[in-house]
């Protein structure tokens, strides 16, 4: 179906449409686009050739944004859109953003079985440790004390997630963190998640200006990780459930399982073949 | 007695081997040049419970059971009683059992029909080898005149694998049984019929919806597992291998909806598969499908409800779901195949019409069809394929992927084609695909989401319509061939009156009903539902006559032809 | 000119406080001892976006909108083109703007209305301090004949802690807008009223309802947020810890229907509450609690559909799913307040009928009436408490949980009760609740779950019945209100007609309906949605009479009483 | 609401209820139901104070053959139903029986959140790494290549999980493997699962011998776990993620997190002061 024929080169601008951003005035989702755009100029991969697949959420807004083909689903579904059409069409490139809640919260069993599947598409999970577009309620990844929301109003009670630890435990093959603070680092990583082959798990800190304006401190709590990436599932576990969360600008794990990618190619049997069994 | 049709019924406890008898006469049956139709009912236990293959035969095609069995042949009688209402028997019937499992339960006892006592066990004892089931079938195929040749050639196709002598005591038991049965009291005995073979099929409406399904061009399946839909999707894994597509088991409903929504956007036509519960689950997305426009195919084979239900009877009460399931104005296509055969044919015009007007058909076929076997005339071939309407590449330099055209189909494009990059929303949106809460936008995009299914021209196949006269039938689904059969009966009687069965439930099509039942002045409806839902849906949309009769029960007994004829004549 | 009700519509971009502007000018209005009625829209932003505060003030209790406002008073234009159809205007209605801002959009030009300017940003400028919306509401004060004492008690309340600075600023912004309008065009002024501090009610529908469901029993809340029903929530949280109860934030939908499932299970009230997205993902467990037979309350608060649609806007499209949105045949209550004030009553009732039927009720409200704020006269006590019956333990030796009792309830044991265990499910039982397969348990239970709902007497609450003559108006939910006030204005006009609201939409009282249109020979059947959902219901269950007219209409627009009054007009 | 005044000694057949179960002879499940009325019989729980919760599956029946209040709810919800009902009802004891594919593919969310909410239930996941009920489908804890399902027909080819290293990863406050091959066992954990506060995940390996016949090697496989439990989480991370699922008869982690208990005494107020914010 491509029908690309020029050899132009694509500049991070091209990767975004002409659709003006709900966001609020410096919204961490900012960087994330731009540095998603970044990334794809990195990539050269023509706009007509990658598939940008969200749930619901100020983050989830994303698609649109962009200049490719876009799918913004339903709360919490994004990665079973995704991975359905990876499998069916392993042609493109397929990737996925949406917020902590549509990730973590709704749609927690998909990012479970995403990460145990194996497809070859790339989570870029944006968390504000919010629900942004319902105006301000915990999330997964909220600390339990934040009192900020009237829903709970005592604060949540419950221990936050820690979602690259989930992730590995389920299986996930590449596991990164970074944060809007240095978007270039974001499109670094973003690249390095799209060219790694299976589910790649990228968690950008990205944050919400309007509920959780204390996060504006994120750039003074966030250091680089001191670490570099393993290839030890168990090691990466291990660092992960003591690590506070503001490790950033680092893959911190790359495993090597095989994409899960069907063979589509049929055996050479036809319809009229399978109806023979039925004959009499 | 020769007749052209006979009804048998044979039970036994889960270890008995009732199922694989009963398989065996019906393939036998259909080498024999004779149509068969087999439901199977068994109890809530994985292994070792109750079961009973509940057969009829005939020499013309056959949808329907009839109103009772003619010959109940019970292996042993453990926990028969739990589902005696489901083997009616009348004076006229024959029950054989194996005297060792003493007394018959008392419902089967209560039906006045005739008994004979066969030493099932103590006769496969005898044969090293030997089987109660295959001693079971001999006496079965001796007392409806099917013989021996067509069931040896099953026996060896069967038992190949296992060898001469496996097959000469299964062999040996059949002959015991057809000679303990000689002298048994007459049921009836079909004629012997002519053999061509390669003209019958033999399928499961299950089986058939997913042929029909990968007819209609589908290469994307993704489900979750759940009675009784599991075995179209276990039919379909490997057939989908075959000619070049896949099916993925998800890790829920949620999941499997979402993954063939991505596949579908990705221009590969996708369906999913379940019951009850998981197209409850399924209904939010179904949504998005719809205000999307991304066509799918969702087969839900009915079963008993509400809630967990009885996953395995059939019941029609799943239609309300399927009609009015969704939040919000979600108009879509509701299909459903009205016998085994058309398990094919109908799945198949879904998949096509998804595609065309780019938006989900959900296709209700249950339990008692699904899963019924049937020896079938050879279906024909259907020109009705996958056909989604693209953009033209050249002219569209403004691509508007939810255009609001005069047919209400906006040319959807792929990914991969270049240039016409959009996204697909579920939020409402304008005409490029834009988020809008607009009053315009809303209206506009409501008004083309209803436009393409109502404005579109569905031929002839919206209901099958037959017969004439003043009094019509009007039903659904697998109700429609014990409804034929009343018909059939009926018009022998010297009256008139008409069919009409509803294939296509959703849209309406108020025009062409209008016109099926000009001159009519009494309907029946029938279905197989507690509050009658397919009668409140025809009340809702359609104009029927002043004199209304609706005939709606609860699964798991299915309709009986003697049910409806009976309704029939209490008006006359 | 001097009125009983002036409409007033605030608008401007996110930032400019229209909001916080109506709300005070609500406040203001109640402790002048009028009524007041407001409603918000605003766009798709988290922040920033363009937003509407409309509002209508009245000497009488008022439950809806007018078919246009008497004054629109713009702080800026940005944006208020994209909602300009939800600001109807007349040639007598007065637009007030800033000259800053520029031309009005098209659509607000077009309606003929007269126009003034005031600059509220540079007299908002001129004081230190000073808001353009306090200019705003100012100049609508002067124009509606509203006192300043009033708002200088809000401005006071609402600006406690920030001080007196900013109240006096507040105050000379106020004065500000007030001199400025003393020589606009007349829009209606209202009469001075008698107040009467204590027997006026400040409440939006969304706390009604939760205000209902805790007067009513219910003590455990669980959900997940969405919009339009995250400030009912909201609400509740914190009152529940009050009076010893508490609400879970949980993971999703799945999971809040279930827990509050399992919190019923354990004997205290339970509720939830959703929109159209999360009622699709409770459905299968909605029949769950149906088949278990387990007591909920599921508060839907609709929006614009389908699928995600448009969440900040009203939509009435969620009735199919309320009543159809299950698998299998599953009787439950589904219930509508009808106005701001009947989310009270209408709420508490669904928690007595749930406990006292043991069954799910679906309330359904929405966006309009759910965020609507009114200033209403006090409402009354009303008796209904949440009340299970439970088995006395004495007595039951062989305690059988689904008895099949006469009036279709059984006596439900609550964890804890000693000798009284018992396993609920959701899969087909017997009265003990075993699960079963058989005909005649199926069929028992589907009779005994339908019958408890039909067998009960809802008393005069069904609907609120009203007006005479041969003319009716049958309608639901939020569409009562203009319904309501076109009864009235048609009256005033000589004529008669009835009014027809139905609360309990589920189960159907056809005998109540029959008494309440008879000898009526036309229907105007009035709802807003895109395909008739109410009307098509209504054919479904009642027999209408011949001469029936729908009119139906998709959100976000609310319908007008001249729109009824249209309809009606046109059949004289 | 308890009326129990007599202080008789329950036997474990106490906690059994008269009807039998639809499993097939030899299922494992027979040995999980007999060991869960020994561990009530060893607590002397009376039986009209617990409740055992379950959603569906084979595993998921036992509810009905206990002798407690049971609920047998829809299929991957049990989880919440508990959670509600021991929120709303901390008097009793609430216990959750059920399948792998149950608690693990399409409750897996309800899993996550569970080990996060650390409410104090004890989670009984009876894993025969197949789909008994449904005759025999691939689970999430069935090995990649295992070809007996018609609907994997050439094996999943996904990895599979491991509930014990998610479970902790999502929080999970104690977590124990065990075997049916020795009841005893299983038993004992319960017992220590039910006293734990919090949220106590019991991984029971429980074959199925009709669709899984090749798990009678299990007691031949599995090992009576070389450690003793450890209350670090990363430690007890690493070591679940090497693991290979054999190692059984032990609790290998418990952690000390509060359980989630909302206080339902109120503050004294009425609805009566509710309403006076109405007030005009
Ligand atoms: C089924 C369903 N439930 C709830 C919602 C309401 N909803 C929309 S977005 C959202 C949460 C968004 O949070 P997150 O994913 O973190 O995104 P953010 O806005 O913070 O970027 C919720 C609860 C919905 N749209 N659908
Ligand atoms: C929503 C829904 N989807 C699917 C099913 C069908 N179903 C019933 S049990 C089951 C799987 C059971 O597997 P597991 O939980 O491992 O239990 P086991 O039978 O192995 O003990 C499935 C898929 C269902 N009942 N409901
Ligand atoms: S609410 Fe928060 S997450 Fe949403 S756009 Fe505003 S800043 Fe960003
Ligand atoms: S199918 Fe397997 S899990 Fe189910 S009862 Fe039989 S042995 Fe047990
Ligand atoms: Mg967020
Ligand atoms: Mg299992």
């Amino acid at each position: 179906m491509d029908t690309q024929t020029q050899a132009a080169r694509y500049s991070a601008k091209d990767y975004k449409s002409a659709i003006k951003p709900i966001w609020c005035p410096g919204c961490g989702d900012f960087s994330v686009l731009s540095a998603l755009t970044k990334a794809l100029a990195e990539l050269q991969l023509p706009p007509g050739r990658v598939a940008v697949v969200s749930g619901i959420g100020c983050s989830s807004r994303i698609p649109a944004y962009t200049s490719m083909y876009g799918f913004h689903g339903v709360h919490g579904r994004a990665l079973p859109t995704a991975i359905g059409l990876k499998v069916a069409r392993p042609d493109l490139t397929v990737l996925v953003t949406g917020g902590d809640g549509d990730g973590l919260s709704i749609g927690g069993n998909h990012f479970l079985h995403a990460c145990r599947r194996n497809v070859d598409v790339t989570y870029i999970i944006m968390d504000n440790q919010v629900y942004g577009m319902t105006k301000g309620q915990a999330s997964p990844t909220t600390a339990p004390d934040w009192e900020g929301s009237k829903l709970t109003p005592e604060g949540t009670g419950v221990n936050p997630f820690q979602p690259l630890a989930i992730g590995l435990a389920a299986g996930a093959n590449f596991v990164a963190r970074c944060f809007t603070g240095d978007p270039n680092n974001v499109a670094e990583i973003i690249v390095e998640a799209i060219r790694h082959p299976g589910f790649s798990l990228v968690q950008v800190l990205s944050p919400c200006i309007t509920f959780r304006p204390e996060q504006k401190d994120w750039k003074r709590l966030v250091r680089t990780a001191p670490v570099e990436f393993t290839t030890d599932a168990a090691r990466a576990a291990r660092r992960l459930m003591t690590d506070d969360g503001f490790n950033v600008g680092k893959v911190l794990y790359k495993g090597s399982r095989e994409p899960f990618r069907p063979d589509l190619g049929g055996s050479g049997a036809t319809v009229a073949d399978l109806e023979r069994q039925f004959l009499r | 007695m020769t007749a052209q049709t006979v009804s048998i019924a044979l039970a036994g406890s889960g270890g008995a081997g009732v199922i694989t008898a009963g398989a065996m006469l019906l393939e036998a049956a259909s080498r024999a040049g004779w149509y068969a139709y087999m439901t199977r009912s068994s109890g809530p236990q994985i292994r070792g419970g109750e079961a009973a293959a509940m057969m009829r035969l005939s020499t013309e095609p056959v949808a329907s059971h009839d109103d009772c069995f003619h010959l109940l042949v019970a292996i042993d009688w453990n926990n028969v009683g739990r589902f005696a209402a489901e083997l009616p028997l009348s004076a006229g019937s024959l029950v054989v059992s194996d005297p060792e499992e003493g007394e018959a339960p008392s419902q089967i006892g209560a039906s006045g029909a005739r008994s004979v006592a066969l030493p099932m066990k103590e006769l496969a004892k005898s044969i090293p080898g030997g089987r109660p089931n295959m001693v079971a079938l001999g006496a079965i195929a001796a007392l409806i005149g099917l013989p021996e040749a067509p069931l040896l050639e099953v026996l060896q196709k069967v038992l190949k694998r296992k060898g001469e002598e496996a097959i000469q005591a299964s062999l040996d038991a059949l002959r015991a049984g057809m000679a303990a049965a000689k002298d048994y009291p007459a049921v009836p005995r079909l004629p012997a019929a002519e053999t061509r073979p390669g003209t019958r099929w033999s399928i499961t409406g299950n089986e058939a919806a997913g042929l029909g399904a990968i007819r209609g061009g589908v290469r994307f399946v993704a489900a979750y597992p759940i009675t009784p839909a599991t075995d179209m999707l276990e039919w379909m894994a490997p057939a989908l291998a075959k000619v070049g597509g896949t099916l993925v088991q998800a890790e829920d409903e949620l999941a499997s909806i979402n993954q063939i929504i991505g596949a579908s956007y990705g221009g590969v036509p996708s369906l999913t598969a379940t019951s009850g519960p998981g197209l409850s689950l399924m209904t939010e997305s179904i949504g998005l499908a719809i205000a999307s426009e991304t066509p799918i195919v969702v087969m839900n084979v009915m079963r008993g409800g509400p809630s967990t239900g009885i996953p395995t009877k059939s019941e029609q009460s799943d239609l309300n779901i399927a009609l009015y399931g969704m939040h919000g104005d979600a108009p879509h296509l509701v299909l459903a195949p009205n016998s085994v055969t058309d398990c094919l044919f109908t799945t198949q015009w879904a998949v096509h019409l998804a595609e065309a007007l780019q938006t989900v058909a959900i296709v209700l076929s249950d339990q008692a069809m699904g899963q019924a076997r049937a020896v079938i005339p050879r279906p024909a071939e259907v020109a009705f394929l996958a056909k989604r309407e693209k953009p033209q590449l050249a002219a569209e330099q403004n691509y508007q992927r939810y255009a609001v055209t005069a047919s209400g189909v906006s040319p959807m494009a792929i990914p991969g084609m270049h240039g016409l990059q959009y996204t697909a929303d579920g939020l409402e949106h304008n005409e490029t695909g834009t988020p809008s809460s607009h009053v315009a936008d809303h209206t506009a995009q409501l008004d083309k989401r209803l436009r393409k299914l109502t404005a579109y021209n569905y031929g002839d196949h919206w209901a099958d319509v037959e017969g004439e006269g003043e009094t019509a039938i009007i039903t659904w689904g697998s109700s429609t061939g014990p409804a034929r059969e009343a018909l059939r009966r009926y018009e022998a009687g010297g009256k008139r009156a008409r069919l009409v069965s509803i294939r296509l439930l959703s849209p309406v099509q108020p025009e062409k009903f209008a016109r099926a039942l000009e001159g009519v002045i009494r309907a029946l409806v029938v279905e197989q539902s507690h509050s009658g839902q397919f009668y409140r849906y025809l009340r809702a949309h359609y104009d029927l006559p002043r004199d209304v009769k609706a005939l709606h029960r609860p699964g798991p007994l299915p309709v009986r032809p003697g049910d409806v004829l009976g309704e029939l004549a209490s008006w006359s």
